[in-house]
């Protein structure tokens, strides 16, 4: 194992994490959008390099798909929702930005705890990136639970998978990664449709969850 | 030939009971009478009270019904049977073991459900004051006779009355404590079966005070005849039975020879006499208490018999 | 002989579909009921034979049915036959009564199909030699009296005595379950013969006989857990009413006799402690319940759990008396608790057809719209009278005997070593014996008032005579009332292979005693004759008539009652239910209920109603049953709001939970 | 039929069908054709007990989802059938469109193909795949009547879908992780054969973490507390078939996946046991669910709490393991599988006869429409676990194998079961008994499927072939 693809790999996973943190900080939705598509660069940027170290050629069609899918169609698709909902300027955190950086921090060595447990038979590169990938999953999730528009939402999911195309870009040699990666870019094409024309637009006159909420069964 | 002489002296023991009955009141009312400076009718009084009774007609209320025909039957019999199987002067009565000291108890309170059924039959309000106290005395009345007979069978071991009143006859018995809770307990529920005061003035017709009365207050003629000569035979009954628990003194042996045969029937007489001026005296010198004081009367009863078992539970020589 | 009862639960069963597929007419009340009666003799009869006759090995089958690798056990020994004889008869006398009152039912297709599959049901209760099959059965026998429970389901109140019925049926099962699971182990021997070969520990059949008694318990309505009986039992036709008050509680008694005294090995001297102590209780509460109410069903379902507490406490005292090795007194008190198994199944049945009688003939259950009955119903009058004296244990009818032999076990145990049973004994007799006091009262007041006295309602007015086939059944079950009672020896030497099963012991052979008497110990300490002391009480009375009708006066004038001076007043001035048990609340009401009553008096002058209201509270459903209810509403409502979140909020929920089970690895050693 | 074309064809025939069925015009024809394919899916699934069919890197048949297969495809062939006379009568009333029931029988066939194969899939990430393919679809399918419910419903059920899918493919990755450095790279390392026999040699601690995810994955799917949020919404206000494909089948397969991962941690000695986690939420779920059902308005929604009672339950007796408790856990799955979508059939019809499935709406349906009112007493008392039914027997053996173990779990489990009873029994009151409700008029269904399920479950309750004993048996053993 090559010292430097190690820490150039232990990089990039970081700076990934460190971008899901910047996302967590954002409070309008337009620079929200912006983070992300550099959170979706450093993803292609790592994938990229995975494919490089492993000799995997199929994994920069993952890298390809992380780029033209989450890097640049999903921000301007969100972007062009967002500026038609007029939407762009809202602030939208549940939590002050405070906690839910400190709650993403407690995440993130939560997350490192955990994956230090595992015995050292595991090979170093994939163990950091393991516990960086878990890091990136729950800081996605956190971002899902702390906001409280769909947008946000979606990004929050986005996140959180970016964080599952980098354990399984990680781990060495793991078929059907290309194939998880497709089937995962049509779910978010799914709830972006979703939310952008499908039924949601349709229906209700607001992206907010809340005000689905009018719909729950049962209440009278 | 044992069992003619059994079963004659058994005929005895139910004529001698039938007979005496009206006697005994007719005295305890005669004691009472002369202890209030009065003379009393005559000792005999009862008897032609009932005589005349038997033969006057029946007047019936309009809505009594057949049960109401046969209740002083059933009354009468069942009070008869209870008082012929008592020992009075001699032990060892030959159907004693029909019916031990518990079903003796049991016959008696069949005598009572239905002269309580009697009491609601006719439709008045009346009878039903009757009944509605009468069942509420003997709900807690029965279930202190019953520990009262728990803690002398516990003392016997026996529920027989024959085996019992010759157990209490014997040496063995001595004084105890749980026997003087007993007695008290004992006396103080025939005081209530019997509706003496202080519990039931037998002598009332106030309407609103009475209960045995006021149960029978539909009865006449020939029925109410068999209702009274049933209440005598109760009194006779529990002194009797008083008298061969408490003072098994001079009952002949079922063996014994015509001579102890005669002392027994002395001393039951004496006993008997004992007994009826005893409750005179005492029902002269006490007052008639209100209905719901009497269930705490009675509730001491219960406690006292209660706590006599306990004490033969626990130990053999209290 | 197995194999046979086994046919007759098919028989009965099969009717379930024939009653469906003639669509509940005429024709098919017949039918069913017929076919009952008919199976139910039989296998009644079987039964009794199978008892007689008792080799003390019984007869066993299992069948490729329940459990895969089990198997239905099915058996019949001395406990199960005698048993079967008690439920089938129940079952054929209320076959019988409902053939006449079945025609009455308002909606013959909700009771006719589950009628047959109860019976059916019970019988295979007995049957069953194992855990699986037991339970089977047991639940499928509330399932199908639930069903008949809520048959009127238009009235409100059955459909809630339903309910809290299912409920606490579910809830003795599942006690049963849980006994069952201790006793099979892990392994899951659910045979009753592995049960018996494996003893278990201490502590833990401690545990199955707690469980065991909630289980049983609560199906036989022993208090605290008795509060669905006086709801369901009444809810249902009279005749099911007669069959699960008479025939079903006993079933629950088997239940817990089985278990303790079979499966569970020897018992220790503390257990008897408790089942004595709930018995007694159960007897004084549930006359004292029975004594506050008005519907005449409610007072017979009350009066039910007072005899299953009597019950009870006699089996309490039979394992004390087992615990002790003493095997002669366990089989009188045993002997006493099923005599007053077999008693009570009778009187209780006769009681309730009375009650169904009056009810289709008055469509009254309110005893104080009843009154006067005896005058347009004597035979139902007269056999409802065999009843209630023989419910009020008095001589010479059967519940005296029973309660008799039980007063003579209590009078055995002073030679109970222990210090705790030498108090908690005196303490039961004197519940036992408070209970048969008020029982006296109870059915004075439930006969005095529904049939005597002047109608109170039109209804009560208009009254029929019932019919003959409900008659037949009652009078069938009063005369074997009398016969119980005047000659209870050859009823106990019947039990004596049950006995001798169960404790080692076994009572004296009464057949061979002189004038038919009984002698459970010695004839020096304590006999009984009831059919001298009932020949007695014929003959002196027969005599005194006699001799007063020929010698004194039979002349009979007919005149209106005295009413002290006032002219004739009304029916409703007559003493009413209510008005009957007002001394008794008194004196125990205030303590046990909290009765309160409060008088309004209108001023002088004034001719507005005087007004009384007393006000009673169940005890045990305010501290028992209302906090568990109260705690159901409050968590369901808590609960509840989580139906009601948004979708960020049920995130949240799973993040949490992720959060959560991370955190446990990561403190995981 | 070799039998290696039973494998294959339990997945082609719902796929052609699915194909054919997104084509073909006519609601009569495509629903036929619907139950056609569903009974030849379910036939050819029979047959693979016939021939012992070979397994390979992709697919695999062995005794544990041999069980599940014909299940499914059985309940399948029995919905289709309900589902044809439903679907015609939702178009009568104008719920349905042509087109969206052209729509609806495709998704239908997609929906048995993405169930059949997540349990013959060797592979656990095609496994994953199938089960989040079955996901959306039935995502699609409960939003299908477009009104505000069924969308917030469908919209609910797929965020939460997304997420557990997510977590599970998490879990799935570290799975791959930790077999790797045992097995090598590449495909090996996914398959479940090879998996479950280098088990014992896994890193420890990264399984932990995987069952972890898997856990709550697809443990969303099962509907477990607190991850149940989107079922009862999509079982309420989705299409009556579904709900009784949901209820009936698509738990079972979430619940097969977690199981296969069950076995694999059981086979590592040093990685946490999983029972105590599963045994923790099937309690949670069956407590929370069994006060659900008090407050319940929607008697769809009733049903479908009541269906995460009983995965509290199984999860719970599989949790605690030992050949009795995982066979009763068998058992109840399949009891279960069979009585709730009998329930939703005998509930789909009383919506569509009473034109509501609001609880406050019903009523004395015994007296108004016997047949339908019976059923649904039958159906509550068998699946509120009253013999002789089939899941008395499974909770029978659950409780009382448990109880000598842990007395205060089992104890903890049956007050469950009682308070579930209860709010049932409660809510079953109002429904079948009382004072009639609502119209009266006739049932236009086949109650065909209704009585098939309920016939087999009463048969159950008294009597198991002995062949089915075996296999689960067998099953039970495997399950550890």
């Amino acid at each position: 194992m090559n010292k430097l693809t190690f820490d150039i790999a232990h990089m990039l996973a970081g700076s990934l994490v460190l971008v899901s943190f910047m996302q967590l900080y954002q409070d309008r939705l337009s620079s929200l959008i912006n983070i992300f598509a550099l959170h979706a660069l450093v993803l292609t940027a790592s994938v990229a390099w995975q494919a490089f170290v492993q000799h995997a050629p199929h994994l920069y069609i993952t890298a390809t798909i992380a780029f033209v899918f989450k890097a640049v169609v999903i921000p301007v698709a969100l972007r062009r929702i967002v500026v038609k909902l007029g939407i762009h300027r809202e602030l939208d955190n549940v939590v002050g930005v405070g906690l839910a950086m400190l709650a993403g921090i407690g995440l993130v060595a939560l997350s490192m705890v955990v994956m230090l447990r595992v015995t050292a038979e595991a090979d170093p590169l994939a163990r950091e990136d393991l516990a960086f990938a878990l890091s990136v999953v729950l800081l996605g999730l956190l971002m899902m639970v702390t906001r409280r528009n769909a947008v946000s939402q979606v990004i929050g999911f986005m996140s959180l998978e970016n964080g599952l195309v980098l354990a399984a870009t990680g781990a060495k040699g793991m078929p059907l990664v290309v194939e998880i990666s497709v089937a995962f870019s049509v779910l978010i094409a799914f709830i972006v449709i979703g939310i952008f024309l499908f039924r949601i637009r349709e229906r209700f006159d607001t992206v907010d969850i809340q005000a689905l909420d009018r719909f729950r069964g049962e209440r009278q | 030939m044992a069992l003619i002489h059994d079963l004659a002296f058994q005929g005895a023991q139910m004529l001698l009971v039938l007979l005496l009955s009206p006697l005994l009141t007719g005295f305890v009312r005669k004691v009472k009478a002369r202890l209030l400076r009065r003379q009393g009718p005559p000792l005999l009084q009862p008897y032609r009270d009932l005589i005349r009774l038997m033969r006057k007609d029946v007047v019936l209320a309009d809505n009594a019904s057949w049960l109401f025909r046969v209740i002083p039957y059933l009354v009468f019999a069942a009070t008869w049977v209870a008082a012929s199987l008592v020992p009075t002067f001699r032990s060892g009565l030959l159907f004693s073991w029909t019916a031990d000291l518990i079903a003796i108890i049991a016959l008696i309170g069949s005598a009572r459900f239905f002269l309580a059924l009697a009491g609601i039959d006719a439709g008045t309000s009346f009878g039903g004051i009757g009944t509605s106290r009468e069942v509420m005395i003997a709900s807690l009345a029965e279930p202190a006779m019953l520990m009262i007979v728990f803690t002398l069978a516990l003392i016997a071991g026996s529920t027989q009355l024959s085996t019992m009143a010759a157990f209490m006859n014997s040496p063995e018995v001595g004084l105890r404590v749980s026997l003087g809770l007993a007695l008290i307990a004992l006396i103080i529920v025939a005081i209530a079966e019997n509706a003496r005061v202080p519990v039931d003035n037998p002598a009332t017709h106030l309407e609103l005070t009475m209960v045995h009365e006021a149960m029978v207050l539909e009865y006449s003629g020939r029925h109410l005849a068999l209702i009274e000569l049933s209440v005598m035979l109760k009194l006779l009954l529990y002194m009797s039975l008083i008298a061969c628990l408490f003072a098994p003194w001079g009952i002949a042996a079922a063996t014994a020879t015509p001579a102890f045969v005669a002392v027994g029937v002395g001393a039951y007489a004496a006993k008997l006499a004992a007994g009826g001026f005893l409750l005179a005296v005492f029902e002269t010198s006490i007052a008639k208490m209100r209905v719901f004081r009497v269930p705490e009367f009675l509730g001491a009863a219960l406690m006292l018999a209660l706590l006599a078992t306990l004490l033969r539970f626990v130990s053999g020589s209290f | 002989m197995v194999v046979y009862a086994l046919f007759g639960v098919l028989a009965l069963v099969a009717l379930a579909p024939v009653a469906i597929a003639l669509n509940a007419s005429a024709r098919a009340t017949a039918l069913v009921y017929s076919a009952s009666l008919m199976i139910t003799l039989i296998v009644g009869t079987a039964a009794l034979l199978a008892l007689t006759g008792y080799d003390g090995a019984g007869s066993a089958v299992t069948l490729p049915l329940g459990l895969p690798w089990l198997g239905a056990h099915f058996r019949i020994d001395a406990l199960s036959a005698f048993f079967l004889a008690v439920i089938n008869l129940g079952g054929a006398a209320a076959s019988l009564f409902a053939l006449g009152y079945g025609r009455h039912e308002e909606f013959p297709g909700r009771v006719l199909p589950f009628y047959p599959v109860y019976l059916g049901a019970m019988n295979l209760v007995l049957l069953a030699d194992d855990a699986f099959s037991f339970l089977v059965s047991w639940e499928f026998m509330s399932l199908s009296s639930w069903a008949l429970v809520i048959a009127h389901h238009r009235v409100r109140e059955n459909l809630r005595a339903g309910y809290v019925y299912l409920l606490m049926a579910g809830f003795g099962t599942l006690a049963l379950l849980l006994a069952f699971g201790l006793l099979a182990g892990a392994q899951g021997n659910y045979a009753f013969d592995a049960i018996r070969a494996a003893h278990p520990s201490t502590g833990l059949a401690a545990l199955v006989l707690i469980l065991v008694l909630i289980g049983a318990g609560s199906k036989a309505g022993l208090v605290p857990l008795h509060a669905w009986l006086p709801l369901a039992h009444p809810a249902a036709p009279s005749h099911i009413s007669a069959l699960m008050s008479g025939v079903m509680t006993k079933v629950a008694v088997y239940a817990f006799v089985r278990i303790t005294f079979d499966l569970l090995g020897p018992p220790d001297w503390w257990w008897s402690l408790v089942v004595l102590a709930v018995g007694g209780i159960s007897a004084v509460m549930g006359v004292l319940y029975a004594l506050m109410q008005r519907d005449v069903k409610r007072v017979l379902a009350y009066s039910t759990i007072e005899n299953i507490g009597i019950i009870f406490a006699a089996l309490g005292l039979a394992l004390a008396f087992k615990a002790y090795a003493m095997h002669f007194a366990a089989a009188l008190a045993l002997t006493a608790a099923l005599l007053h198994v077999f008693n009570h199944a009778l009187f209780k049945n006769l009681l309730f057809c009375g009650a169904g009688a009056v009810l289709s003939a008055t469509g009254e259950r309110d005893l104080e719209k009843l009154g006067g009955l005896i005058h347009r119903m004597p035979q139902t009058a007269f056999v409802f009278l065999i009843g209630c004296t023989a419910i009020s244990a008095l001589p010479p009818l059967n519940g005296f005997v029973s309660e008799w032999l039980i007063f003579q076990a209590i009078l055995l145990s002073p030679q109970l070593p222990s210090w705790g049973l030498k108090l908690m004994v005196p303490a039961v007799g004197a519940l036992l014996a408070l209970s048969a006091a008020l029982a006296g009262a109870c059915f004075v007041r439930a006969f005095g008032i529904g049939f005597l006295g002047r109608p109170r309602s039109d209804e009560a007015r208009g009254a029929q005579e019932t019919d003959t086939h409900s008659l037949a059944a009652m009078y069938a079950l009063a005369a074997l009332c009398l016969i119980a009672g005047i000659l209870p020896g050859l009823f106990i030497d019947t039990l004596a292979p049950v006995a001798q099963m169960l404790t080692q012991g076994r009572m004296p052979v009464q057949t061979g005693v002189e004038w038919l008497s009984i002698v459970p110990i010695a004839e020096s300490r304590s006999s009984y004759n009831g059919l001298l002391v009932f020949v007695f009480m014929t003959a002196s009375g027969m005599i005194a008539a006699f001799a007063i009708h020929r010698l004194a006066s039979d002349r009979i004038r007919r005149s209106i009652a005295w009413g002290c001076g006032y002219p004739d007043p009304g029916p409703l001035t007559q003493y009413t239910a209510d008005s009957l048990a007002q001394p008794i609340r008194r004196v125990f009401g205030t303590l046990v209920f909290s009765a309160h009553e409060s008088g309004e008096m209108p001023p002088p002058g004034s001719t507005a109603p005087a007004r009384l209201t007393v006000k009673m509270r169940d005890p045990v459903w305010d501290t028992l049953y209302a906090p568990v209810a109260d705690f159901i509403t409050y968590a369901s409502e808590r609960l509840n709001v989580l139906q009601f979140l948004t979708i960020r909020r049920y995130l949240t929920l799973v993040f949490m939970a992720l959060v959560l089970l991370l955190l446990v690895l990561a403190i995981w050693p | 039929m070799t039998a290696f074309n039973a494998l294959d064809a339990v997945l082609l025939i719902p796929l052609v069908a699915a194909a054919a069925l997104a084509v073909l015009p006519g609601y009569r024809l495509t629903a036929n054709l619907n139950v056609v394919a569903s009974l030849a899916t379910f036939l050819t699934s029979v047959s693979l007990f016939l021939f012992e069919p070979r397994s390979g890197d992709y697919l695999l048949v062995d005794d544990l989802n041999k069980v599940f297969i014909v299940l499914t495809t059985f309940v399948a062939f029995t919905t289709s059938v309900f589902s044809a006379s439903y679907i015609g009568h939702e178009i009568e009333i104008g719920r349905l469109t042509p087109r969206s029931v052209r729509f609806y029988h495709a998704m239908y066939q997609v929906l048995m193909f993405a169930m059949n194969l997540a349990l013959v899939a060797n592979n656990i990430g095609l496994m994953w795949v199938a089960i989040e393919v079955a996901t959306l679809t039935t995502v699609l399918m409960v939003g299908i009547y477009r009104t505000h419910e069924a969308l917030e419903a469908a919209w609910k059920y797929f965020i939460l879908g997304s997420v557990g899918i997510a977590l599970a493919l998490f879990g799935t990755i570290l799975v791959y992780m930790a077999a790797r450095p045992v097995i090598g790279e590449g495909l090996e390392a996914m398959v479940w054969t090879v998996l479950v026999q280098h088990a014992a040699k896994f890193d420890p601690a990264l399984l932990n973490v995987a069952f972890v995810f898997l856990l709550l994955g697809y443990g969303t799917k099962v509907g477990l507390a607190p991850l149940h949020a989107w079922l009862p919404d999509a079982h309420a206000e989705g299409p009556t078939p579904i709900s009784a494909v949901l209820s009936g089948l698509l738990l079972n397969v979430a619940l097969y996946a977690l199981l296969r991962f069950k076995m694999l941690l059981a086979l590592n000695p040093a990685s946490i046991a999983p029972g105590p986690l599963m045994v923790t939420m099937g309690l949670i779920s069956c407590l929370f669910a069994a006060f659900m059902l008090y407050r319940r308005r929607d008697i769809k929604r009733m049903f479908a709490y009541s269906s995460i009672e009983h995965m509290g339950i199984i999860v719970f007796a599989f949790g605690m393991g030992g050949p009795l408790a995982n066979f009763a856990g068998l058992l109840h799955m399949t009891m279960h599988s069979l009585t709730k979508s009998a329930i939703f059939f005998t509930v789909g019809h009383i919506a569509q006869v009473k034109g509501t499935q609001k609880i406050a709406d019903l009523g004395g349906l015994t007296v108004t429409h016997p047949v339908l009112g019976w059923s649904l007493v039958f159906g509550v008392v068998a699946i509120a676990g009253l013999p002789p039914l089939g899941i008395f027997m499974s909770e029978f053996l659950v409780i009382s194998s448990t109880f000598a173990r842990e007395p205060v779990l089992a104890t903890i489990l049956v007050f469950g079961i009682l308070v579930a009873l209860g709010g049932l029994f409660l809510r079953l009151n109002g429904i079948a008994f009382g004072e009639p409700r609502g119209p009266s008029g006739p049932v236009h269904a086949s109650y065909v499927p209704m009585f098939a399920h309920f016939g087999i479950v009463a048969c159950a309750g008294i009597y198991l072939p002995p062949g089915l004993v075996a296999g689960f048996e067998n099953v039970a053993k495997l399950l550890g």
